[in-house]
């Protein structure tokens, strides 16, 4: 526990530390959210249309890109190997990482996505559920990611694989984030989309750390 | 050719600018304020309402000289890009840095007043065109310099970094100015030039000038102030920072006898 | 305490880098392993620590398996790998505590481990600051601070300079002293008292 | 010119090596278009409306995220250094890799985007400048990006800075380049679209690699 | 052919490094930099290289500042950092292909340059499979199809083992011997004849 503390602390040290890293995927989210607009010459009824979908895609793209950093710097310098030795169990490391991960790089994203969210016309109703939806989505977008990246993290080519590996796990995600911003959007409840998220959420947060740990002992050992 | 060579030295050297900036600043500020004064009673009181837009064009007289600063003090920045990337003056440098907050402000205050005059003109605080964007381009430009030259922090390299992506912006001044021309849009197209007769009234055109004038000035003032602040702030170690803490020491010493 | 290697061989894209190598050693021993670039130094260390699995034979600590014995195995062990394990926008103290944190304790402070491999006065300074030398002799101070007896290390003299060099012997001296136990790759002559250390060579074939 | 070509044939031998990197673009450039239907539960002709845009910001993002690996792996084994002090000029060799870069990582992009363009409906009409706008336009991308990469290639944390950097010079592009393909999906001529197009990617394209040789050379001297 | 640095002086993060450096070498002459971990051995080479300019004082080939004649000196020159500049992706002959074309070449031949380094047999193997020391070897051969006179290397003899050192310092004196000049640093003794060498301290006081 001690340890785990200890690895949350460096983390969120680091993070501070070159602040710009953690700007890294707020500003990939905001990006993707502005092009829309200037890309597509669109009228206010379309955008607000596009709108949830949109958020749900930036995020779901800027919390994949920003996997690549989850265990590459500590795989490069050995500090993973190190922590593979150790007597503590590769868990709880695969744990404080997976947190802290997402401490910097969703948690800012969260609270800034209403803001993006008015400026699309997206009803003032929907920006509750929007940020329930992400509180619940976006972990999973980390936690499921994790699992990609550690399998991957040994080889000297991973960028491409990871995506193909984590897509079809946040496709579910996405679907059900989306729809349940839509579906308030319009008025309605969104109480069983976010049922499901829920679920899917206490699922991935125990299963996955297990399965990061496992992969990244076989990713150690090459 | 020579003399022009080497006065560019001397102003390259910051023991012999540094004091010179000193004595400027005053007579800048005094300039400021004689353009700024008259500019501000003409233009909120004096000048006559606009027939079609009432007293919301008043707005012009702080949008229109902010927008051409935001451009103007570009231009400057990119020519002292040149000199530093050419001619190695570490003082241009220093030009830029000082003069990118001062131009990105201008940059802001021209999107934030056309935004308010936008509202009321044209039923819209911000539309996608071509000037408006290449204007909030420029804001940006603006800011990447900025943020380049403080994420390297070798200030040797960092200098030469911010000087040539200063040059790569350059291509944006031309599409800001002629977008008004090159596309149809919304927003207003010149109305002053230096070979036309000017599309407006001389009331309205006489405040714009001297508040246009008054802005350069104000440049002008903080630019000085912050290259005097950023040189101290780089050199603490250096000799001439010292030489010039003990000249003001003996100077207030001598002024205690 | 005994640590022992038994018949490892090691496999690499279908060459076969080494076979039938044994050895054994107890507290207060020193093995240098050595050999040619390419022999397959780094890959039998990486063997004995249990990061890779040997292609066949077994890793014995205390006579088990340090397959089956994990984590009993690994809270004696101190491993050092071609990389050093630091984090550039940290200061060389805070590395110190998170290294501090992997391995079990012993009592030595920090700040005097940093002084004994002369870091102290640069304990607040960020390590991309720090010259390879300096980054090497971090990593040695995280050993002084662990309370496990056996430590593999793989080139512990890179990038050290004459000083440091003679500065690691010593510390390794010390810990074979106190009962510890060291196996180590070296490309150079390592000048601790012959009577700790026992040599290993690896590929006697010309590679 | 003979060094130059050895560049170009390494980096395109490298690239079939690891076929995956080629493919990596691609495969985003695919992804933020597919996960559109899927994100906004759209009608068909709500995707028609977006689909310029769409594919245009899906290029440019697939484009800015690939210019990561541009210089860094040169820059980080020392072969970057090597360049810089030998007796060739840094302009070939800044060529050469934004040539080779363009052909791995943005003609094959090209070549699938009228497959995503008709899966999204947009006019068959279109489709001949969509490959015109792209061809022009994707050039530029690599070229204004090497810019900004050259630039931050010796920073340690030079992955937020990129998109600040570029952002703006790549806005004019995606505005006309999108905007070509929306006015020609609507039946009209998208010349003048297309001329600004050409003459950006004239300008760009020749003095690009001087801003790019001089931005390694100061990089490489950190 | 001389090589000249005149009154140089570095500083890094506002710690003068060094200071009024200058020494003079001619055809047949080695110049080895000494000095501590963090010293500014790196750094010094970088200035002779013209990567950095000096904080004060000139480097000069050929009684030329090198900054003025930049494209003369380079095909002069060949540098060997810390780092090897190979592509793991490519094999070992089309990495020296690749290599010959950054410098100006000699007459010999690529193979031949491979087989006085002995990768001949694995000529046509991918860097990935190297070890340490194969990879810093491949790099000396890059030298050895070079023409030219000056080899500005830091720690060439890092990775390498025994047989690799007394090759590179064999390869070394040959060049010497043929009127080149070589400016190396290292943290070992070199043996290579004293009439050819210059030594040069760097950093007296204690890091
Ligand atoms: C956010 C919105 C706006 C932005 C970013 C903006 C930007 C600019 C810029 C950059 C210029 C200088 C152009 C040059 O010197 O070439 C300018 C000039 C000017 N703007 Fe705006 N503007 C905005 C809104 C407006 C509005 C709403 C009006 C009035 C209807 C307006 C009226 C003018 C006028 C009259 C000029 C002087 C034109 C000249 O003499 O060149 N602007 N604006
Ligand atoms: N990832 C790999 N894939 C295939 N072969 C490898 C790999 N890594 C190393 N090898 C091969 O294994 C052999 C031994 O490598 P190893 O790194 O163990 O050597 P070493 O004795 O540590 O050499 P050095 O003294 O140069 O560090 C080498 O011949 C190398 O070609
Ligand atoms: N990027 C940097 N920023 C600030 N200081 C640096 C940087 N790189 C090196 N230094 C400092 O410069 C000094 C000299 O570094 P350099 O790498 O030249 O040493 P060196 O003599 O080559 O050491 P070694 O023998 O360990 O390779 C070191 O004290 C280091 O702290
Ligand atoms: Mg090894
Ligand atoms: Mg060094």
């Amino acid at each position: 526990m001690n340890s785990f503390l200890t690895l949350v602390k460096r983390d969120l040290l680091l993070a501070y530390r070159s602040r710009g890293e953690a700007f890294n995927s707020l500003i990939f989210f905001g990006l993707v959210i502005l092009l829309f607009p200037i890309g597509i010459s669109a009228s206010e009824k379309l955008l607000a249309e596009i709108a949830p979908g949109l958020i749900w895609i930036a995020a779901l793209l800027a919390s994949m890109l920003s996997l690549d950093n989850l265990f590459k710097e500590d795989f490069h310098d050995g500090t993973l190997e190190q922590w593979a030795l150790s007597h503590h169990s590769l868990i709880s490391f695969a744990w404080a990482r997976l947190l802290s991960h997402w401490i910097i790089t969703a948690l800012p994203l969260i609270i800034i996505a209403p803001m993006f969210a008015l400026s699309l016309n997206l009803p003032t109703e929907a920006i509750g559920v929007l940020i329930i939806s992400l509180l619940l989505g976006t972990p999973l977008l980390t936690f499921i990611g994790g699992i990609g990246v550690a399998l991957t993290t040994g080889l000297k080519k991973s960028s491409m694989l990871l995506p193909l590996l984590v897509l079809p796990f946040y496709i579910p995600v996405l679907i059900f984030g989306a729809s349940a911003v839509d579906v308030s959007a319009d008025g309605w409840s969104a109480a069983g989309q976010l049922y499901i998220l829920a679920g899917l959420f206490v699922l991935g947060i125990t299963l996955a750390p297990f399965a990061v740990a496992t992969s990244l002992k076989v990713s150690v050992s090459q | 050719m020579n003399i022009l060579i080497k006065w560019y030295y001397r102003l390259g050297a910051p023991l012999w600018f540094y004091p010179l900036a000193g004595k400027l600043i005053p007579w800048v500020a005094a300039l400021f304020l004689l353009f700024l004064i008259p500019g501000l009673y003409m233009g909120l009181v004096t000048a006559p309402a606009d027939y079609q837009q009432g007293e919301s064009f008043r707005i012009m007289y702080v949008h229109v000289p902010a927008a051409w600063m935001s451009m103007f003090v570009y231009l400057a920045m990119a020519i002292a890009a040149v000199v530093a990337l050419v001619w190695r003056v570490r003082m241009a440098e220093i030009m830029i840095i000082s003069a990118v907050p001062i131009g990105a402000s201008f940059a802001l205050i021209a999107l934030l007043t056309g935004a308010f005059w936008g509202k009321p003109m044209w039923g819209a605080w911000w539309v996608w065109d071509a000037r408006l964007t290449s204007e909030l381009i420029l804001l940006f430009i603006y800011l990447g310099i900025l943020a380049l030259y403080n994420a390297i922090e070798d200030k040797t390299t960092a200098g030469k970094a911010m000087s040539i992506l200063t040059l790569v912006g350059v291509v944006n001044l031309p599409i800001i100015h002629y977008s008004v021309v090159w596309w149809n849009t919304l927003h207003q197209a010149a109305t002053v030039s230096v070979f036309d007769k000017p599309s407006i009234h001389i009331d309205m055109l006489i405040p714009l000038l001297l508040m246009a004038t008054a802005f350069k000035f104000l440049f002008l003032l903080i630019l000085l102030l912050k290259m005097r602040a950023n040189l101290i702030e780089q050199d603490v170690h250096s000799g001439w920072v010292k030489k010039i803490i003990l000249d003001k020491q003996a100077e207030m010493e001598k002024e205690h006898d | 305490m005994l640590f022992s290697a038994h018949q490892l061989s090691c496999i690499r894209s279908h060459k076969t880098l080494f076979e039938n190598v044994s050895f054994q050693i107890s507290a207060g021993q020193l093995l240098l392993v050595e050999g040619k670039n390419g022999a397959g130094k780094t890959s039998l260390l990486k063997l004995l620590t249990g990061l890779r699995r040997p292609d066949s034979g077994e890793v014995h600590w205390n006579n088990l398996n340090i397959l089956n014995s994990e984590s009993d195995f690994r809270s004696h062990l101190a491993w050092l790998g071609h990389q050093n394990p630091l984090k550039e926008e940290q200061t060389a103290l805070e590395n110190l505590i998170l290294l501090g944190h992997i391995r079990p304790r012993n009592t030595n402070s920090m700040i005097s481990a940093l002084k004994t491999v002369h870091l102290g006065h640069v304990k607040h300074k960020f390590i991309k600051t720090f010259s390879a030398g300096m980054k090497r002799r971090l990593c040695l101070a995280s050993l002084l601070i662990a309370d496990t007896p056996l430590w593999i290390l793989d080139e512990p003299q890179a990038a050290l300079d004459k000083a440091g060099i003679a500065l690691f012997e010593d510390l390794a001296e010390q810990h074979l002293k106190n009962g510890g136990m060291i196996i180590m790759t070296s490309h150079h002559s390592v000048n601790i008292a012959p009577e700790y250390i026992q040599t290993l060579k690896l590929g006697q074939e010309s590679q």
